[in-house]
């Protein structure tokens, strides 16, 4: 059996929500984590209570708790994606400017991220496609890219056209430099730092299939 | 000076042609609608807004945009599924846009109250909206200069208001309010409840009366 | 009758307590005011309530009553003297960074400072001699200094060796530069800027008997 | 990681030899005097301290001070009338002094915790104390150039814990806590009482638990 076997973990690529669960299983216990809007999001239905993570949301909160359904939906408590959410028992509230100086302080363990492209070195680009006639929206991307000590980012890794998104210099507009720590994709989990990428584990295919859809060197972690 | 006042069209009377106003809420928590279509009909005309968006739907801020009666907004997420009257302005090259990052965008607020003159932060370094921006290596980091955003008015909500003008605000509706109301020469809050003075605990006041002139109650 | 004597309202120099007085009536109503340790702390004695003024202590307290007695004395509740004091209704408390926000934001309507000397032109001294074995301590002063919309001085006009403290250009190290408005002292009141010492109103002196005690220009106000 | 731990010394035990270490307090008001004394008993040395004054009478921060353990104080008020022991320090040339207006100390303080590079301010502008730092003019006044304090350790006095190691404090003894807490890579909080989590109020919590290390209840 080859090294690039060893680290395949599944025979198909995973799923979103397979893919959420595995994020939520890597996040330490204990750790005072953000989740971005989008795909992100879906980590919080897979981390169980014994790990006690503290969820920060961007507009003023520690402590959120899980979408708000039914009686509970309260227009004043609300998460980064403007979707009512809950409150947990612990849980603080804080304004804008409290609320970022967690971000930019460095205080979060972990913030998760989608993204349109990440280098090879971990640039990530996530906010702006860069096309001509698109308006632009940053709101706290890039405080979360360069503020928590680790960014992970969820994304699929090929385009729609099957372009890689993980490639050797963004394309698109820079979100933040050298902040990503990790790339969880529904083929692969990449370790991406100022050594280039490794590839902890892949998905329904083998390091040598995975390397041939990507532009940049890959090796097994 | 800190005036209880009756009606919400009173409250923003003074509103200038030209103003800077910031106006408090995140999404539709803590956005202070009422103060709001009261800026509408009042017909100040000419203005910055400082937002944390760039209006939703056919309401509030959005409407504002839609009439002509912002010339330039300053925020972080402009470009929303319903933000249709700022993307027709903005196309049609009819607004000014001042793209922020939201935490450089609440800094640069709070400095303003603050009486900062300017500061460095890594936010943004290396990409487009640090473009032609100060940079310096401080900390061990490549940071970006950034200077305070000041304010003529703040049209904010909140709670509760005692006869002191002190506020406390409800969840995560208190977003950008504080900061605002440190930041503008003039601020004027609506809140859904006034209490006597003495009726909130000094220990859980968030805005202290001393950054508030004007206190309408909203039913 | 010369116009110097016009502006004399005392026959004899005021005391610490009539000055204190004087400041206090000269505060406009619903100002928010911090005064400083010592001299202006006497300030506080005589606002009336129906002037509506609110004091700011610089470690984080809007709302300051007066100096506690009994059984208010509360070592959880002091001023910047760290001298127990009171709270009044409507009070609220603050860290420090966001007290010091209220100082340097510009926010608070009036301090009232004691002062080694001021100049002409509104330059302050008070907080150190600039003696060689001195220990130098600043606390609040610059923040106040140069924080506050008006900046009153308190102090006797001469030393005891019998100098005047309203100076030409200060000797003694500066705590801000063109901040004093006015200066009460025990023969005069002074209103100082840009274009020089004006002079309000004299205590048990005429004007000319007072520009022989003082070595800058003044004129009536 | 938020540890509840029995005793003071077992809560300063990891304080090394060179650490930067601010203490929380105004006065006595928020002196975190058991921390002290259990940093006194711990024998740490060399350290640089960072508090408002430089010690009283013949407790605490002044009994470290005379026996020598702090070789640098950041504050804004050394000198008081009972001062003697950082006085006798001082003028033997044993201790380093700088000397740090109140509003830049906090500020500087804010500025770590927030992942602000640095800072422009008004205050101190033309005296000895902005000696050689670098000016600039903004917002129509000359500021000077301020850089954020760093510390490895804080200790801070709250009046309750919940569980989740949020705090609230007492009256003016809140001063330099949340600042310093929000600043230190590790805070160390004595408290006069632990509640259940969800036993502080979410609006009213001063200081989150995400600053927080070690907790330990002060008879």
């Amino acid at each position: 059996m080859s090294l690039e076997t060893s680290i395949q973990t599944s025979d198909k690529p995973l799923g979103r929500d397979d893919l959420a669960r595995l994020v939520a299983r890597d996040i330490t216990p204990g750790s005072f984590v953000n989740l971005g809007i989008g795909q992100p999001t879906l980590v919080s239905n897979y981390l169980e209570p014994e790990q006690n993570i503290t969820l920060h949301t961007e507009n003023g909160m520690l402590g959120m708790g899980p979408e708000a359904t039914g009686d509970q939906i309260d227009g004043d408590l609300i998460n980064a994606g403007k979707i009512p959410v809950t409150e947990l028992p612990g849980a603080s509230y804080f304004h804008h400017a409290d609320s970022f100086a967690i971000m930019r302080g460095g205080h979060l363990d972990i913030c998760v991220l989608g993204a349109f492209q990440v280098s090879a070195t971990g640039d990530l680009a996530n906010w702006h496609t860069g096309a001509p006639d698109a308006i632009p929206a940053v709101g706290g991307a890039m405080d979360l890219a360069t503020g928590a000590k680790d960014v992970f980012v969820m994304m699929t890794l090929l385009t729609r056209e099957g372009v890689s998104k993980l490639v050797e210099t963004c394309s698109y507009p820079l979100t933040g430099i050298g902040c990503v720590t990790r790339v969880y994709t529904d083929k692969a989990v990449f370790l991406t730092g100022p050594d280039g990428v490794r590839v902890r584990e892949t998905f329904g295919c083998t390091l040598e299939e995975l390397q041939a859809l990507v532009p940049v060197p890959l090796k097994a972690a | 000076m800190l005036n209880f006042i009756d009606t919400v069209g009173e409250a923003v009377a003074g509103i200038q042609d030209g103003s800077t106003v910031m106006i408090g809420g995140f999404g539709n928590a803590g956005q202070p609608f009422e103060l709001i279509d009261a800026l509408m009909d009042c017909g100040a005309t000419d203005l910055t807004v400082v937002n944390n968006n760039a209006g939703q739907g056919d309401q509030g801020l959005a409407l504002l945009i839609k009439e002509g009666r912002v010339k330039k907004m300053i925020c972080s997420f402009p470009r929303q599924s319903d933000s249709w009257h700022f993307d027709a302005k903005f196309r049609a090259g009819e607004i000014e846009l001042e793209l922020v990052p939201q935490g450089n965008l609440a800094e640069r607020i709070r400095a303003a109250g603050a009486g900062i003159g300017g500061f460095f932060t890594p936010t943004g370094y290396g990409t487009t909206l640090a473009e032609g921006k100060e940079t310096r290596f401080l900390d061990g980091k490549w940071q970006v200069f950034e200077t305070p955003i000041h304010a003529d008015v703040a049209l904010i909500k909140a709670l509760k208001a005692d006869g002191k003008g002190n506020l406390v605000y409800r969840k995560t509706a208190r977003n950008f309010g504080p900061i605002m109301a440190a930041a503008a020469k003039h601020t004027i809050v609506q809140v859904s409840e006034l209490v006597p003075t003495g009726g909130l605990d000094p220990e859980v006041i968030v805005t202290p009366g001393i950054y508030v002139n004007n206190i309408v109650k909203v039913a």
